[in-house]
């Protein structure tokens, strides 16, 4: 064990002879300056494993051979010694980073750099105020001299900026500190005790700690932080936003005891503020280093909060929430700022060229990760923890402004990760330059965040092996992903099928339902993929996270299990989805939709009380009785992900974008996770039903969201958009039928998820397949493709049938299961529109089995085949499943009877094939035969009595020797339902899109005016800070 | 004393005001270092005690009753360190300046606000 | 205009922040306990005579200490943000009464520096100013002859070594367990003379070196040329 | 009490001079009377009772400061008549 201290002297004496090693050659002084880096960080990690495994008690180091507060003192406990690895690890791996730049320039350079880590560590150890100020001021004054390492004139500028910032901050720092020494007649921390300030004594406090907060760089005093940001060479950026940022904040850390309440409160909400606003206004930012800016200052800003409001809590509580912020938000910004660095891009449009460099992207893509606060990483647990912490002191306007505002980072962050992964690559395109001491440092980064995941998670969590198996399912498929694709399919295929049987033994027969829709039907719906050629990277690690995340919802014990489970599904899913070829919008859109759910589901959770007992999430919550607040929050959260009216508008982009074996499964099972979420609710509803009935209205949306759907659908030129409005419509029925909450109601509810899962899946295989041989999804460009892909017809055939609720398919059951319940319920006015609703789904029905494969075959799909087998094979099977619960609906409805069972009275009586409720009968078996005999019998009379039929020739449709301009405009299917949309009148118009567009358009404006407050003049900026301070001091009113 | 105490915040207070108004960087500089000037003044007038001389313990002094002849010492040692890091600062400031000139040719803030929202 | 308000209205509000420091402000009859330790302590301890000395010296050692280090970093960043010109510029040659004039007194400042910085511990002053004094010296070198170039690497070895030396005296004090800067690693001597004080003198001559050819240094990069 | 006679009156010299020095149009002005101010600072120290305060300030902040703050105004003033 070596003394601290030695950290200190060594970068100094260094330092000081760094110059005069120098002229014996570059290489020593060199290595001089990377021996005393790792020196330094080897001293700390020694310190660190002592305090933390060995339980060594926290070290004094006393200077001049006295103690303080005679003399100042230096203190390393654990707090200092986990910031103080970290911060010089970070110095190290920065200094690695910049070794190019070092090897160059001058060696003033290096002393300064070296000087810089020096005064950090000092100032994390130091206990004495006026030795605070010093190192401050060594610190400040090193990164101002760096930040002209790369000299032009914006860095200039901005370095300039910094300085007078920086000096007006410690100015104001050393009268406080001076001021406390009036007061008490000591600077030790040690020995200042907070109650010998007097009442005007506090504005010695308030000095010291608003210079402090000024350095932590508050909304709006922190418009010179973003100059730095945006101007000054990455290696040194990441040195300013995370070294100097993590030492500043244990200042402030240090000094947080001798701070009063009402101060430490107004700090807090300052920091919620800060990370709201900087937020905000990095949605208008399109320079990549500023955006890192934005975000980095929003994210000092979370940290102060969250310092200020765990102060409270149990010990490990804070290392998890302020640890979890720290080390989260500081790594995934040092490695941001690297990449940008090795990128070299200023315009975040121009990231595009990143997809040439996968491994990069995936640094890339797992930083950003990180930063937006996704499982697994710290960000995540820290969030979680903190939003349930502040929940519970009902700080409401806290937790909606931290999660708007992170809603905002998720806006801007993943817009520019689909850029990366979509984006055009610049026109005039210098390759990303190989640097293995940039790579090395930002890979070593990412290497760290992921470590510190799994700790978290095994030493806060006792999480079984099973919660983590989506993200096993990437990391192995990854080290697998030199496989040709097919195998790797065939091995999902047996992964899907060894994770169900572990799965199986459910504790319900509703989890073991969802279980079919979700497991068994992924398991078919893979087959479609088997098609794929190539290696198709990174597709089955995600696609099994994705299903084995569906698997974690039913198995989940705990809101957190549970939430886990939903995130990871959240983001397997879009990266699925962002796979399509102009997926962009549609992803981001998808994400920002699925992130705010996911957040009001967090509040839920936070506010739900605790479990009862250790079953299933999906049983334990039947004992509990849920606030009404804690339903509504849910609800909408699961209706996000079912894509109910007024938030569905990510569901037409999502599906249609997607690749098109990916869209089944968005459609068929990905739905069907809010469905089941609303299941939960449902079940905690009806065993403690509340006085506001929340479910009327949730069954209002969703019959509405079942017409507006239908109407949406019968408009679409695009086939898979039309399938994606039909599952909305489709989903808008089972909502509408849980909200009955009566037996029937989920009979019919759970009928239809099922049907819904096989005819859809069947539906977007189908069009996948014909989208496969003719490259296209609008449907005016096809046509009588009924020749050429018969067994995709019969399928779209059948799956159109079951959707239309008529007879003979299974459709028609789930159709009069749900009229009889409305009807039972006394909903006359909701089943009139749904009934209505079936009547429009006709329409786009009849327009999908007609444009596509009826009419006149296009000249350019003459050598059009039959889809592939591999799309076949799974529609084979749904039809025949289809076919079956057709026939015998009981083999369906016995199960289902008992399920619902579980939850209500039963209201019907099956007996052998016929189903009766307090409203009539249905016998699916009988109907099956009646209506085969009604379409058999006019069929035969057809055939037989009209044999001259004759096909239509191309010929006879041309028009008078005249060709039109566009003429697939003149296709009967080309705007098939234009009359209709006229009939619609303003009810035709795109609401809900527009509310949201302009909804985005107004944060954007509003993004644009507060940033105008950053005028880039370094004298409006002081201004700023003057006003601050001025403005704290009367909010604080001493 | 009261009065130094006045002086030095007013100092302070020109000072800042110096550096929000002045437009020329050189100004603006001064502007700090009538600031710092102010702060130091302000430390200093804290130590004082009324009537009595500097801590300077030689034979002018009684070595036994020093404690109650002396000023504080220990402002005077602050601000003997706030007045060498003034300068540094103050130095690296103008540095700046010069810098900033030659690319531009131009000392008024104003003209360099090319990094902005 | 909206900015000159806003202008008035900060400054406004930091007299307001500042007036109940002024006006509540009472002075102190008696030195807080913390200084007249100090008091005490300097002769006790430590045979200094300037108590502030052995403060900055001693027992805020690590202060001076980071205090060297800031001069030595603005040195350091002054260096790497002005590069030097090379480029001749005209002559302009000092009259000779002057230039004889300073080089005899450059010798008789630097020893008045010198005198100044061994002499902290009882008198007024110290390495600091009398660093500023030798570097005044260099100056007036620099005023008296412009075409003047210094040698930087005695500059260079100057400084550094005396800022290596300040830190292994430092370092004395750890190994022998005594802490470090403490300046009892050698004898106190007698109180009041030049040799006590035990380190003082010896930290606060290389201080003086430290400071005088760093603000050389500063002074010879910023005239530039 | 003649100490605080001599600071008052200083102390309105050194006000005077902060006002004057900011608004002064050349520069060369500006810094002599921004140094002044430091040199009558060291005088208050020293009827403060701080003479090693005052000496840091007398030849640090009213002297090389100055100096430097009129190098870096040489500098500039080059910089313009070089182009």
């Amino acid at each position: 064990m070596v003394n601290p201290i030695y950290i200190i002297i060594l970068s100094l004496a260094a330092g000081f002879l760094l110059s005069i090693f120098d002229k014996s050659g570059r290489k020593l002084s060199l290595i001089v300056f990377y021996s005393v880096l790792t020196f330094n960080v080897f001293v700390i990690a020694d310190w660190f494993y002592r305090f933390t495994v060995l339980g060594v008690s926290t070290l004094t180091i006393n200077t001049a051979g006295f103690s303080a507060p005679l003399s100042i003192n230096l203190q390393l406990g654990i707090q200092e010694a986990f910031v103080l690895l970290f911060a010089n690890l970070t110095g190290l791996l920065a200094a690695i980073y910049l070794i190019k730049k070092f090897k160059e320039s001058n060696i003033s350079s290096l002393v300064l750099y070296l000087i810089l880590i020096m005064g950090v560590n000092g100032l994390v150890m130091t206990r004495d105020l006026f030795n605070m100020f010093v190192f401050l001021e060594i610190l400040s004054i090193s990164t101002f001299a760096l930040t002209i390492l790369t000299k032009n004139k914006k860095s200039l500028s901005a370095g300039f900026k910094y300085m007078i910032a920086g000096g007006v901050a410690s100015t104001f720092f050393l009268l406080g500190v001076v001021f406390v020494y009036y007061f008490t007649g000591n600077l030790n921390l040690d020995f200042i005790n907070p109650s010998d300030f007097t009442n005007y004594g506090l504005i010695a406090i308030f000095l010291l700690s608003i210079a402090v907060f000024i350095e932590l760089k508050p909304f709006p005093a922190n418009g010179w932080a973003l100059d730095v940001y945006e101007s000054v060479n990455s290696g040194i950026t990441s040195v300013i936003a995370v070294v100097n940022s993590a030492a500043i904040i244990f200042v402030f850390y240090k000094i947080m005891p001798l701070l009063p309440q009402n101060l430490l409160n107004i700090f807090g909400i300052a920091g919620v503020v800060t990370f709201f606003f900087s937020n905000l206004m990095g949605l208008k930012q399109t320079n990549a280093k500023r955006l890192l800016g934005y975000s980095s200052i929003g994210q000092m800003g979370l940290l102060v909060a969250s310092i200020i409001y765990t102060i409270h809590s149990p010990n490990k509580l804070i290392y998890l929430i302020v640890g979890g912020f720290f080390t989260n938000h500081l790594i995934a910004k040092a490695g941001l700022f690297w990449i940008t660095g090795i990128v070299k891009k200023e315009k975040i449009k121009d990231w595009g060229i990143l997809k040439e460099n996968k491994f990069l992207l995936i640094l890339f893509g797992l930083l950003l990760f990180a930063l937006s606060g996704i499982p697994p990483f710290p960000g995540f647990w820290a969030k979680w923890e903190f939003i349930k912490l502040l929940v519970h002191g009902k700080m409401f306007f806290v937790v909606g402004g931290i999660l708007l505002g992170s809603l905002f980072e998720i806006v801007f962050l993943f817009r520019w990760f689909t850029i990366a992964v979509k984006g055009e690559v610049p026109s005039e395109n210098p390759k990303i330059s190989f640097e293995f001491s940039k790579y090395f440092s930002t890979t070593i980064f990412v290497g760290i965040t992921l470590t510190i995941s799994v700790v978290i998670m095994k030493y806060f969590y006792d999480f079984n092996w099973f919660q983590f198996l989506p993200l096993i399912a990437v990391v192995v498929l990854y080290f697998l992903d030199f496989i040709p694709s097919k195998i790797k399919g065939f091995l999902s295929l047996i992964a899907v099928g060894i994770y169900g049987y572990f799965l199986y033994p459910f504790e319900s027969n509703l989890q073991l339902f969802f279980g079919i829709i979700f497991i068994v039907g992924s398991a078919i719906n893979i087959i479609a993929t088997l098609n794929r050629k190539n290696i198709n990277k990174g597709f089955y690690g995600f696609l099994l996270m994705m299903i084995f995340s569906f698997g974690n919802l039913l198995i989940a014990k705990s809101y957190l299990e549970f939430f886990l489970a939903w995130e990871f599904m959240t983001i397997s899913s879009f990266v699925l989805i962002l796979r399509g070829k102009k997926a962009q919008k549609a992803s981001l859109l998808y994400i920002i939709f699925s992130t705010a759910g996911a957040y009001l589901m967090m509040i839920g959770f936070s506010l739900a009380p605790n479990l009862t007992s250790n079953s299933a999430l999906i049983i334990a919550i039947s004992n509990i009785n849920l606030p009404i607040l804690v339903t509504v929050l849910l609800a909408i959260g699961f209706m996000i992900k079912s894509g109910s009216l007024g938030v569905h508008i990510w569901l037409p982009e999502a599906h249609a974008e997607a690749e098109s074996d990916v869209s089944p499964f968005i459609s068929a099972i990905l739905l069907k996770a809010g469905v089941f979420g609303l299941f939960m609710v449902g079940i905690s509803y009806i065993n403690h039903v509340p006085a506001f009935d929340m479910f009327y209205w949730i069954g209002w949306i969703g019959v509405l969201t079942a017409i507006v759907g239908a109407f949406l659908a019968s408009f679409q030129e695009d086939a898979k958009r039309l399938l994606a409005y039909s599952s909305m419509s489709q989903v808008g029925y089972i909502v509408a039928s849980i909200a009955i909450l009566s037996h029937l109601g989920w009979l019919s509810a759970l009928y239809l998820s099922f049907n819904h899962m096989m005819f859809k899946s069947a539906l977007f295989i189908a069009i996948a397949g014909v989208y496969y041989r003719t490259h296209t999804r609008t449907m005016y460009e096809m046509g009588g493709l009924i020749k050429k892909m018969p067994l995709s017809f019969i399928s779209v055939l059948i799956g159109i049938i079951a959707v239309s609720g008529v007879p003979p398919l299974s459709g028609f059951g789930a159709k009069w299961l749900i009229y009889s319940s409305f009807i039972e319920r006394g909903w006359y006015l909701q089943a009139g529109v749904l009934f209505f609703a079936s009547a429009v789904s006709f329409l786009y029905l009849y327009r999908l089995i007609h444009t596509i494969f009826l009419g006149q075959l296009k000249y350019e799909h003459q050598n059009v085949k039959e889809a592939p087998i591999w799309f076949l094979i799974p529609q084979v099977i749904f039809m025949v499943g289809i076919m079956a619960i057709s026939m015998y609906p009981n083999l369906i409805i016995q199960p289902l009877n008992s399920i619902v069972g579980n939850y209500f009275n039963s209201s019907i009586i099956v007996d052998g094939y016929n189903i009766t409720s307090s409203l009539g009968n249905w016998n699916g078996n009988m109907i099956m035969f009646v209506t085969m005999g009604i379409f058999v019998v006019p069929l035969i009379i057809l055939v037989l009595l009209n044999g001259r039929t004759q096909t239509v020739k191309q010929f006879n449709i041309v028009y008078a020797a005249e060709r039109p301009e566009s003429p697939q405009t003149t296709h009967i299917a080309y705007n098939m339902f234009a009359h209709y949309r006229k009939a619609l009148g303003g009810w035709g118009k795109p609401r809900i899109w527009n509310f949201w567009h302009e909804t985005n358009e107004w944060a954007h404006s509003l993004s644009g005016l507060f940033r105008q407050i950053y005028t880039g003049n370094g004298q409006t900026y002081i201004l700023h800070i003057i006003l601050y301070i001025v403005v704290i001091y009367f909010i604080m009113g001493v | 004393m009261i009065v130094a105490l006045i002086l030095g915040f007013a100092l302070l207070l020109i000072g800042i005001y110096g550096m929000l108004s002045q437009k020329n960087l050189i100004k603006i500089v001064i502007g700090f270092s009538i600031a710092d000037t102010g702060t130091h003044i302000i430390i200093v007038s804290i130590g004082y005690l009324r009537n009595r001389t500097a801590p300077i313990l030689n034979s002018a002094v009684d070595i036994s009753k020093a404690v109650q002849q002396v000023v504080d010492p220990i402002p005077s040692a602050l601000v003997l360190t706030a007045i060498v890091i003034g300068l540094a600062v103050t130095a690296l400031m103008l540095s700046f300046v010069v810098e900033l000139y030659k690319k531009r040719q131009s000392l008024s803030i104003d003209d360099y606000q090319e990094l902005k929202w | 205009m909206i900015k000159k308000i806003l202008i008035i209205f900060a400054m406004l509000g930091l007299f307001i922040v500042f007036l109940p420091l002024i006006t509540n402000f009472e002075f102190s009859q008696n030195l807080s306990e913390l200084a007249s330790k100090y008091v005490r302590g300097s002769v006790d301890e430590l045979n200094s005579q300037n108590v502030v000395t052995s403060v900055i010296v001693t027992y805020r050692g690590l202060d001076t200490l980071g205090e060297v280090t800031v001069l030595f970093l603005a040195t350091a960043g002054i260096g790497f943000l002005l590069k030097k010109k090379n480029k001749k510029s005209k002559k302009r040659v000092a009259s000779e009464i002057l230039q004889t004039a300073s080089s005899f007194l450059v010798a008789l400042i630097v020893l008045l520096g010198v005198y100044i910085f061994t002499h902290g511990h009882l008198t007024p002053g110290g390495g600091f100013q009398g660093g500023v004094i030798i570097a005044t010296a260099f100056l007036l070198l620099l005023l008296s002859d412009v075409n003047m170039k210094f040698n930087h690497t005695i500059l260079q070895v100057v400084e550094s070594f005396s800022g290596a030396f300040y830190v292994v005296i430092g370092i004395i004090g750890l190994v022998l367990t005594v802490g470090f800067l403490n300046s009892k690693i050698i004898p106190l001597g007698e109180y009041g003379t030049l040799f006590s004080a035990g380190t003082i003198p010896i930290i606060y001559s290389l201080i003086g070196l430290k400071v005088g050819s760093e603000l050389t240094n500063i002074l010879d990069t910023m005239r530039g040329e | 009490m003649i100490s605080v006679t001599i600071i008052i009156v200083l102390g309105i010299i050194m006000i005077v001079a902060g006002i004057v020095a900011l608004h002064l149009k050349n520069l060369l002005a500006a810094i002599i009377t921004a140094g002044a101010i430091s040199l009558l600072a060291s005088v208050i120290y020293l009827i403060l009772g701080s003479p090693d305060v005052a000496m840091t300030e007398a030849s640090i902040g009213s002297g090389l400061t100055t100096i430097i703050f009129l190098y870096a105004l040489n500098r500039v003033r080059k910089e313009n008549k070089d182009d």
